[in-house]
């Protein structure tokens, strides 16, 4: 018998295990980075910024340059380095409380300046790594730690969408909104994250791909049924699809 | 009296609600109690362990150093903390999942915790399974109080939970009569 | 068991406390080890008709608790370290317009991002904070009946001040379950009027609250006004607690928060050593004369502090012979035992 | 038709299950065994049925799946 390997753990990835949670979109996220990472031979030439959040040990996982930024100013951070190192492939990851809420500045004038970086943007509704509260992006209805009677807009506000709030930028150039509930989704994720890292390589300018994300242990549900919710709610209000594509 | 407790398991096995349990028991027994919780960085799966300690006079530091009871759901909680056994230290294992040890002590106890909660269809109670080997054991607390610390935490769930967690109690607390 | 005493986790105690002394606006942001208090809160605070907010930063969260103060309301808002040094801004505004308003500050490791676990390295940023001369009342409590205790009385004091006022816990004490007495009284100041705060010029001319100053003399004469606030502060809101302090007392230790409780367990196993406890309770301000007349009588003086040696610094200004200190300290989320303080303890006097 | 195994990283496995939701063929149950970290890892059958479709790796979350393609060893040859 002969067995040849067609799949494996991608060489941008560490040996040491993901601490998150079973099923958690963020695991999956960061294997398809490393995989795309691997595919374009950039390992040697990447520089990753890591969020505040459930991301921030991004570090122990991937196998290439990693740092890591104060919350919410990922985007500043990896302008500078970018600037600074223009030939790299400079990339940010974030999620939802991280990117939408308390760094909002930072990402508006990051896109709005056109920054030829990356931003890979984990939206799972809520604050994941402090227990589950409210996040900018909770759908309305939905019961978070400190929203326990569900979101009402009157208090708490509407669920932000974020790509289509950057979209009217000028200095933007690429966003999709995809998700990883599926070995279908989880390619097309893959194409996405390709996308951006090779416009940032042909100095096209900002992008950002957003991930509806599965969040299992603060959503309460177990990781199949929270695809579910992906599929059947939370892409309902956040459709999956091209934002803006300029080439 | 006092009453160092560490329990250690992985998260989602009921090792802070026990922690919670038994500061309510003594609480409710007119003790002071003090319980610290970890809070981890991974919601599930995770390395969690409480300390509690129970008391007749001040508790000055709620971290417990040197245990009187270790309270041990899986091996990796017995690898952190077999360090800390001595002579002295109960010692109280999920057999299910710890199978490595290194028995030196007279106060050591084994109990198949998960086969008798999934015996009983209540796999949820492995952590109350283990509350009951605990209290038969060391025999610090009222029964009494335990049934009514239990109602009270179980408070707005389904009535059978509270008797399915008895059960489990006293499928625990049988093993060592 | 007596009735009123339940058994609560500390960051609950906060939410009691400040519900109790008539904080109906709060403003918060997720930061581990103190998100018991912003969730608790949204029920808490729904249930006792107030305004909970859950703010898009900490840069918001003291903002909102600054515009909840000058339209005279009673505000809190709640954070960790780093979500604090993000707070210093307002806080200086606050100070500057002075503005009355509760920060709990439940510490955790630092510098950067840190760690989660229990630390006092905040003791710079809470007692010589921001930009500008300015002075937090600093309330520091070592147990959960006196978060709920503090937190109660931080509304008074930072209403009968115009001052804000900090409640400087750490992780540990957020975390502890332990039990309590409620005391559910009505705070004093509670309806007292609030004729400075901004609620339309009905009938009088408009008024305004700045801290922009730029008349020249101006900000010279208000920093002169401040600094008279808080010397009557110094003179009447020191606190501290003395725990066997006797006449022939060899040894001290000076304590606070956390470290103050570990510090009793070690004076208890010390035995017949002669060592006794001083705990300044209000860092802010700091009870300098009370321990320089306790610190004249013992041979040796033990500064404990989960920190390199912060509030050292001002133990150094109050004791007139400072040779006498020792300093044992715990940086970076380290926790000292007991065992550990009186082993400390017993090298130095041995030598 | 094309015949593959996969090798499942008992270490790495969460036992979230996606896995086996993806798998055409069914050859991948939840298993009976706890891994160190208190995890139940799932088990691949291999019964056979197996056509190395990688699906099942490129959705688990945690890197846990090797697929291989199998086959015969060529006799007559090198």
């Amino acid at each position: 018998m002969i067995e040849k390997i067609i799949y494996k753990k991608p060489d941008s990835l560490t040996d040491v295990n993901f601490s998150y949670c079973p099923g958690c979109g963020h695991s999956t996220v960061h294997k398809i980075i490393a995989e795309v990472i691997d595919e374009l031979a950039l390992r040697e030439n990447t520089i990753a910024v890591a969020p505040v959040g459930c991301a921030v040990f991004a570090y122990n996982f991937w196998d290439f340059d990693v740092t890591e930024a104060p919350h919410g100013r990922t985007p500043a951070v990896a302008t500078a380095i970018k600037r600074v190192l223009p030939d790299r492939l400079v990339f940010s990851y974030q999620g939802d409380g991280d990117l939408a809420s308390i760094g909002m500045a930072e990402i508006v004038h990051t896109a709005n300046r056109g920054e030829n970086i990356t931003v890979i943007f984990i939206n799972n509704t809520n604050y994941g790594m402090t227990g589950g509260q409210l996040a900018p992006t909770t759908l309305l209805n939905q019961k978070t730690t400190t929203s326990p009677f569900g979101r009402d807009a009157k208090n708490y506000g509407y669920p932000f969408k974020m790509l289509e709030f950057l979209s009217p930028l000028e200095g933007v150039k690429y966003l999709e909104r995809v998700k990883v509930t599926d070995a279908a989704s989880v390619v097309k994720t893959k194409n996405a994250i390709k996308k951006g890292f090779s416009y940032q390589l042909q100095n096209i300018g900002f992008s950002m791909i957003e991930v509806l994300s599965s969040c299992p242990a603060n959503w309460r549900k177990e990781p199949l049924d929270s695809n579910k919710w992906i599929e059947e709610e939370i892409s309902k209000v956040y459709p999956v699809g091209k934002i803006k594509d300029i080439k | 009296m006092t009453e160092k407790v560490i329990i250690a398991g992985s998260g989602g096995q009921g090792v802070l609600t026990l922690g919670i349990f038994i500061a309510k028991i003594g609480f409710s027994e007119g003790k002071n109690v003090t319980w610290l919780p970890t809070y981890g960085a991974e919601k599930r799966g995770g390395f969690s362990f409480c300390y509690t300690v129970v008391s007749d006079e001040e508790i000055f530091s709620p971290v417990v150093e040197s245990p009187d009871t270790l309270i041990l759901f899986d091996q990796r909680a017995y690898d952190v903390y077999k360090e800390k056994i001595n002579q002295q230290t109960y010692v109280v294992v999920n057999s299910n999942l710890v199978k490595n040890i290194n028995k030196n002590n007279k106060n050591f106890f084994e109990i198949d915790a998960t086969k008798i909660a999934k015996e009983i269809n209540f796999i949820q109670a492995m952590n109350v399974v283990m509350f009951g080997a605990y209290f038969q054991l060391k025999k610090i607390f009222k029964i009494e109080t335990v049934y009514n610390v239990m109602k009270q935490m179980l408070k707005g769930k389904k009535e059978d939970t509270f008797l399915k967690n008895k059960i489990a109690f006293e499928k625990g607390m049988e093993f060592f009569k | 068991m007596e009735n009123n005493k339940i058994l609560i986790k500390g960051n609950h105690a906060i939410v009691e406390a400040a519900i109790d002394a008539g904080c109906r606006f709060y403003a918060g942001y997720p930061i581990t080890p103190q998100n018991e208090i912003p969730e608790y809160m949204s029920i808490k605070m729904k249930e006792a008709g107030g305004i909970f907010m859950q703010a898009e930063s900490e840069l918001i969260s003291i903002n909102l608790v600054y515009g909840a103060a000058v339209a005279g309301a009673r505000a809190m808002t709640t954070s960790s370290s780093p979500g604090i040094s993000l707070m210093q801004e307002g806080i200086s505004y606050m100070a500057g317009c002075e503005l009355p308003g509760v920060i709990v500050n439940v510490q955790r490791g630092g510098p950067g991002l840190g760690n989660i676990s229990p630390s006092q390295s905040d003791y710079f940023q809470a007692v010589k904070p921001g930009h500008g001369d300015y002075r937090l009342i600093v309330l520091a409590p070592y147990n959960t009946q006196e978060m709920y205790d503090f937190t109660f009385e931080a509304f008074d004091l930072a209403d009968k001040y115009r001052n804000p006022v900090m409640v400087l816990t750490d992780g540990l004490l957020g975390q502890i379950m332990e039990s309590i007495e409620l005391k559910r009284k009505t705070p004093e100041l509670l309806n007292q009027k609030k004729d400075w705060a901004l609620t339309g010029a009905k009938g009088r001319k408009g008024k305004r609250i700045v801290s922009l100053l730029m008349e020249p003399g101006v900000l010279e004469k208000h920093n002169f006004h401040l600094k008279e606030k808080y010397d009557l502060i110094r003179k009447t809101e020191k606190r501290f607690e003395k725990l066997g302090i006797t006449e022939d007392m060899e040894y001290l230790i000076v304590a606070f928060g956390t470290v103050a409780r570990i510090s009793k367990g070690a004076i208890k196993l010390s035995r017949d050593i002669k060592i006794g406890l001083f705990r300044p309770i209000t860092l802010f301000p700091f009870p300098y004369e009370e321990l320089k007349e306790i610190a004249r009588k013992v041979k040796k003086i033990f500064v404990f502090e989960m920190n390199l040696g912060q509030m050292l610094e001002d133990v150094k200004i109050a004791v007139e012979d400072s040779e006498k200190i020792e300093f044992y300290g715990r940086p970076g989320g380290g926790v000292p035992t007991s065992e550990e303080l009186l082993n400390f303890i017993l090298k130095r006097i041995q030598k | 038709m094309r015949k593959g195994k996969i090798k499942i990283n008992e270490d790495r496995c969460k036992g979230c299950l996606l896995c086996i939701e993806q798998c055409k063929v069914k050859e991948i149950i939840q298993g009976e065994k706890v891994n160190k970290y208190g995890h139940l890892v799932v088990e691949f059958k291999n019964s056979g049925k197996c056509n190395a479709c990688t699906l099942c790796a490129i959705v688990c979350p945690d890197a846990a799946i090797e697929v291989y393609e199998v086959s015969e060893e060529k006799v007559n040859g090198k």
